[in-house]
C-alpha cells in the first residue's frame, strides 16, 4: 500500500492504460502491435495497481482462479478459431473475402480499415485476453508469494 | 582445475561465436526469398496491412498457438507452485 | 550502396552477449544470478534474430500510410515476438521456483541448496 | 475417414492442447468429468496415431501445410520455397508417436490413483496434457522454429510437473534444474536456427536439407545443435541433471520425461540424417555420436552400481541404455556415405537402435512405475530401508523383475531382441564396441539382481507388515506395458520388419524426405 497521491494518480492512469492496451489489441492488423503487446500493456496496468494498492487488497477483488478461467477461455477461443478453418486446413483464414472482417484492402500503401484481416482481429482479441489474464495472474501470484501469503485452491 | 576447464571451454565457445558473427552475411543485406513473398502477398492473401501480424497469426499461426500454450503452461505452473499445501 | 557496419558489429554484439550469458551460467552459484544469465542469453538470441531481418534503409513492414520503398523482413520480427514471450514465460516459472526454494530453505545458493550428489 | 487421415497430424497435436485448455474449466464443474476427459484424450490421440501409422506404412510420407488452401500444397503456386509451417510425418516420426502414445496412456491411467492424495490435481492434468501435445508436436513438425517452440512447451510443462510435489524441496530443485538445462538447450537450438535463417532464408527442414552446403557456419550450427540435444537427452558429459530430475519427479512423470529425452534423440537424428544428410562429414559425426554413446553406457553403468536410491539407480540405467541407442545409430551414421557397408550392417544397426528406443521406453517406464508403487506404499526410495516386500506385493515384484530382466537383455524379453541385433551389426563395424556392449549388459543384470534382492526378498520387515498390493489402476497401467514387453520379446522379427526397419529407412532416405515437400 503506497501513499494517497500514488493511489489517486494510478486510479486515473489505469483507465488510460487499459484503453491504450485495448486499442493496441484491436488495431493489431493495421498498426504496430497486436494481441501480445496489448495484453502486456494491460498487464502492466495491473502491475501498477498491485504496486499502488498492495497485493493483499487487490487479491480481495481479483482472484487468480478468475484470471485462470479468463485465460483458459482466451486460449479456447484462439484454438477454436484455428479449428474453424479445418474444413479446408487447420489455421486456414476462413473469413478473408467474407462479409465479416473479410474486406481485402487495396494493394500498396493505404490507411487501412478495421474491417479487414479475416480471423486476424479475432485472434488478436483472443490472444490479448489470454496474455493480459496470464501475465496478471503471474504478477499477482508472485507478488502474493513474496509477501508470504497462502493461495486459495 | 575447474576454473581452467571453464576458461578453456568458454574461450573455445566464444571463438565459435565470433567466427559465426564474422562469417554471416553483411549486416543489412540479408537473403530474402521467403520474406519477399510475404511482403508482396500479405494484403491479398490475409487482408492485413501489417505484415508482422500476418506472419504471426496467419503464415506462422501454429507457432503462435505454441506460444499461447507456453504462456498457459507457465501460468499453470506458477499457480501450481504456490498452491495450498493440504486440503482442509 | 555502401556496406553497412564494418565487421558486422551487431553480430559481434550478439556474440558478446551470448558469451557473457554463458560465463554467468557456468560460474555463478547464486540461483537468481543464474536466472539472470538465462535472461541475458535469451536477449542475446532475440537480438540475433532481429538483426537478421534488417535491411539497409528499410521501413517497418506495415502498409498503413507508408510508401513502399524497401521493407525489412517480417519473419524475424514474428520469430522474435514468439521467442520473447517464450523467454518471459520461462523466466517467470524459473523465478517462481527460486522463490519457492528460498521460502523453504532460506537460501538461494546453488551449493547449499543442492545437497544431492551428482 | 479419408478426411480424418488427412487431418490426423494436426489433430494429434491439437486435441491434447484443446483438452488442456478445457481442463481448468471442466474441473471447476466436476472432478470425475476431468478424469474421463484426460483418459479419453490420451486414448483418442493413440487411436489417431494408429490410423495415421497405417496410412504412412502403406502410402509413405504424409505432409500437412497449416493455413494453406489445401493440406498438400506445401509451396505456393509459382514459387520456389515453402512459406508456411508444414507438418511432415514419416515412418520415423510415427514410430516415436507410437512410443509416446503408449507411455502417456499408461502414465495417465497410473496417475489417476497415484495422484489421489495430492492437492491441485487440476493443474497436474492440465500440464500433463500440455506435455503430451508438446511432445507430439516435436515429433510431427517439419519446421525448425516450430521444433523449438514445441521443445519449450515440453520443457516448461515437464519442469513444472517435476516440481509438482512442492512439499519436497528436492522436487522443486529438480524441476528448476530441468528447466534451466532445457532453456539453455532450446536457446542454443534457436541460435542455430538463426544461423540457418541468415544463410538460406528458410526454416523448413526439408527445404533446408535441399540447399545446405556444409559451410563453416553450418558446422557451427551443427555443433550447437549436437551440444543442445546431447545435453537435453542426458548423454554423458552433460548428464548430471538426469538422476536429480528423474529421482524426484512423480513416477509416472519420470516415465514420460524418459520419452521426452528420447524425442531429443529423435531430433538429433533428424538433424544429422534429414537436415545435413550426406553433406555431413558422416564418419566424424558418426564417431562423435558413437563416443557419446560409449561414454553414456560406461558412466551410466558404473554410477548405477553405487546407488542406493532405487529411482536414481534406474535413472543411471536409463543413461546407460540410451548409450546403446546412440551407439547403434552412430554406427549407421558413420557408414552413411558407403552403400555397401550400409547394406551389410548399417541399416541393421539402425533398426536395432530404433527398436531399442521403443523397448527402452517400455521397460524403463515399467521399472519407474514399479518404483513409484514402492514409494506410494512404503514411503521411501532407499533400497537399504526396504526388504521382504515380495511377500505382500507379489505382482509388483514380478513386474519389477520382468522390467529388470528385459533391461539387462535376458531372453525372451524385448531387450534381448534389440540388444542382440545391435551386437551383431556393431560387431561387423568394430568388434570392441560390441564386446563392451555385452559386458555393460552383464553388469546391468548384476545391478538389478542386487536391487531386486534388497527390495523384495528376505524376511518381512516388521514395519512393512501391512503393506498392501498396488492399487488396481496402477496395476493396470503396468500390466499394459508388460504385455507389450512380452509380446515384443516373443515376436521381435515382426516388430523389426513392421516398425523399426521402415523407420531406419525413412531416416536414411533423405531424398524422399526432401522431395515430399519440395517436390521433384
Amino acid at each position: 500500500m503506497m501513499s494517497k497521491i500514488v493511489r489517486t494518480i494510478s486510479n486515473i492512469l489505469i483507465l488510460f492504460i487499459f484503453i491504450y492496451g485495448l486499442y493496441i489489441i484491436m488495431h493489431g492488423h493495421l498498426t504496430p502491435g497486436g494481441g501480445f503487446q496489448g495484453g502486456a500493456v494491460v498487464a502492466s496496468g495491473v502491475a501498477l495497481l498491485i504496486v499502488a494498492f498492495g497485493s493483499q487488497s487487490i487479491h480481495k477483488s481479483l482472484r487468480e482462479h478468475h484470471l485462470s478461467i479468463l485465460e483458459s477461455s482466451g486460449a479456447l477461443v484462439f484454438i477454436g478459431l484455428a479449428f474453424g478453418g479445418i474444413a479446408t486446413v487447420f489455421f486456414y483464414n476462413f473469413l478473408v473475402g467474407s462479409s465479416i472482417f473479410g474486406r481485402i484492402p487495396p494493394t500498396g500503401p493505404n490507411p487501412g480499415d478495421i474491417w479487414t484481416g479475416g480471423v486476424i482481429p479475432f485472434m488478436n482479441l483472443a490472444v490479448g485476453l489470454k496474455v493480459l489474464a496470464g501475465l496478471s495472474a503471474i504478477l499477482l501470484v508472485m507478488a502474493l508469494a513474496s509477501s508470504m501469503t497462502e493461495m486459495d485452491e | 582445475m575447474r576454473k581452467i576447464a571453464l576458461a578453456i571451454s568458454l574461450s573455445v565457445f566464444i571463438a565459435f561465436l565470433i567466427a559465426a558473427a564474422l562469417l554471416l552475411h553483411p549486416f543489412g543485406y540479408p537473403p530474402s526469398q521467403m520474406d519477399d513473398y510475404i511482403i508482396e502477398n500479405t494484403q491479398s492473401e490475409t487482408g492485413a496491412n501489417n505484415a508482422v501480424t500476418a506472419v504471426v497469426f496467419d503464415y506462422r499461426g501454429f507457432d503462435t498457438l505454441g506460444e499461447v500454450t507456453i504462456l498457459f503452461a507457465a501460468v499453470t505452473g506458477v499457480i501450481m507452485l504456490f498452491r495450498k499445501k493440504k486440503k482442509e | 550502396m555502401t556496406q553497412g557496419a564494418p565487421f558486422n558489429v551487431p553480430f559481434l554484439a550478439v556474440a558478446m552477449l551470448i558469451g557473457i550469458a554463458f560465463y554467468i551460467i557456468l560460474s555463478q552459484r547464486n540461483l537468481i544470478k543464474l536466472v539472470m544469465g538465462l535472461g541475458i542469453l535469451a536477449s542475446g538470441v532475440n537480438l540475433f534474430l532481429i538483426t537478421l531481418g534488417y535491411r539497409e534503409g528499410g521501413v517497418a513492414p506495415i502498409y498503413t500510410n507508408v510508401p513502399i520503398e524497401k521493407m525489412v523482413l517480417p519473419v524475424p520480427q514474428a520469430l522474435t515476438l514468439t521467442s520473447i514471450v517464450i523467454a518471459v514465460a520461462t523466466l517467470a516459472l524459473m523465478l517462481s521456483m527460486v522463490v519457492h526454494i528460498y521460502r523453504h530453505t532460506g537460501s538461494v545458493d546453488a551449493e547449499k541448496s543442492r545437497t544431492m550428489k551428482g | 475417414m479419408d478426411k480424418l487421415i488427412t487431418h490426423s497430424p494436426i489433430l494429434i497435436i491439437a486435441i491434447p492442447l484443446l483438452a488442456a485448455f478445457l481442463t481448468p474449466l471442466i474441473s471447476r464443474v466436476n472432478q470425475k468429468a476431468r478424469d474421463v476427459l484426460v483418459i479419453t484424450t490420451l486414448a483418442l490421440a493413440g487411436f489417431l496415431v494408429i490410423i495415421l501409422a497405417r496410412d504412412i506404412y502403406a502410402n509413405g510420407i504424409h505432409i500437412y501445410t497449416l493455413g494453406a488452401s489445401s493440406p498438400t500444397l506445401a509451396i505456393p503456386e509459382q514459387y520456389m520455397v515453402p512459406m508456411r509451417i508444414i507438418l511432415e510425418v514419416d515412418a520415423m516420426s510415427i514410430f516415436m508417436c507410437i512410443i509416446w502414445a503408449t507411455v502417456s496412456l499408461a502414465a495417465g491411467i497410473y496417475s489417476l490413483s497415484f495422484m489421489k492424495e495430492e492437492t491441485g490435481r487440476d493443474r497436474f492434468y492440465t500440464l500433463l496434457l500440455l506435455m503430451v501435445g508438446g511432445v507430439f508436436g516435436m515429433m510431427l513438425t517439419g519446421d525448425l522454429f516450430n521444433l523449438f517452440v514445441f521443445l519449450e512447451i515440453s520443457a516448461i510443462s515437464g519442469g513444472a510437473l517435476v516440481a509438482f510435489r512442492t512439499r519436497f524441496t528436492d522436487a522443486v530443485e529438480g524441476g528448476l534444474k530441468y528447466i534451466i538445462i532445457s532453456t539453455v538447450g532450446a536457446l542454443m537450438v534457436l541460435f542455430a536456427i538463426g544461423i540457418f535463417y541468415a544463410q538460406y532464408n528458410l526454416l523448413n527442414i526439408a527445404a533446408l536439407g535441399q540447399v545446405i552446403q556444409y559451410t563453416m557456419l553450418d558446422k557451427v550450427a551443427l555443433a550447437f545443435l549436437v551440444i543442445a540435444f546431447a545435453m537435453k537427452l542426458g548423454s554423458v558429459p552433460l548428464h548430471m541433471w538426469v538422476p536429480d530430475t528423474y529421482a524426484v519427479a512423480p513416477a509416472n512423470i519420470t516415465a514420460m520425461l524418459l520419452v521426452s529425452s528420447q524425442i531429443c534423440m529423435y531430433a538429433l537424428f533428424r538433424t544429422c540424417f534429414s537436415l545435413y544428410g550426406v553433406t555431413l562429414n558422416t564418419a566424424t559425426v558418426g564417431w562423435i555420436v558413437i563416443i557419446l554413446g560409449m561414454l553414456s553406457m560406461f558412466v551410466g553403468v558404473t554410477m548405477a552400481v553405487l546407488q542406493t536410491d532405487i529411482k536414481r539407480l534406474i535413472a543411471y540405467n536409463c543413461i546407460c541404455e540410451s548409450g546403446y541407442i546412440l551407439l547403434a545409430v552412430g554406427v549407421g551414421l558413420a557408414v552413411l556415405g558407403q552403400p555397401a557397408a550400409l547394406d551389410t550392417y548399417g541399416i541393421a544397426a539402425m533398426s536395432g537402435g530404433i527398436f531399442h528406443m521403443i523397448n527402452h521406453a517400455l521397460f524403463e517406464g515399467l521399472l519407474f512405475l514399479a518404483a513409484g508403487v514402492l514409494f506410494y506404499r512404503v514411503g521411501t526410495r532407499n533400497l537399504n530401508e526396504m526388504g521382504g516386500l515380495a511377500h505382500n506385493m507379489k505382482f509388483t515384484a514380478i513386474l519389477f523383475l520382468l522390467g529388470a530382466l528385459a533391461s539387462s537383455g535376458i531372453p525372451p524379453f524385448n531387450g534381448f531382441a534389440s540388444k542382440l541385433l545391435i551386437y551383431e551389426s556393431v560387431y561387423q563395424f568394430n568388434p570392441i564396441l560390441a564386446i563392451i556392449g555385452i559386458i555393460v549388459s552383464i553388469i546391468t543384470l548384476a545391478i538389478f539382481v542386487k536391487a531386486f534382492f534388497s527390495a523384495f526378498t528376505g524376511q518381512v520387515l516388521p514395519k512393512y507388515k501391512d503393506v498392501r498390493e498396488a492399487p488396481k489402476l496402477m496395476m493396470l497401467s503396468m500390466i499394459i506395458l508388460s504385455i507389450i514387453i512380452v509380446f515384443f520379446g516373443l515376436f521381435p522379427g515382426l516388430i523389426v520388419d513392421w516398425l523399426a526397419h521402415p523407420a531406419a529407412d525413412a531416416l536414411i532416405n533423405q531424398a524422399e524426405y526432401i522431395s515430399a515437400v519440395v517436390g521433384g
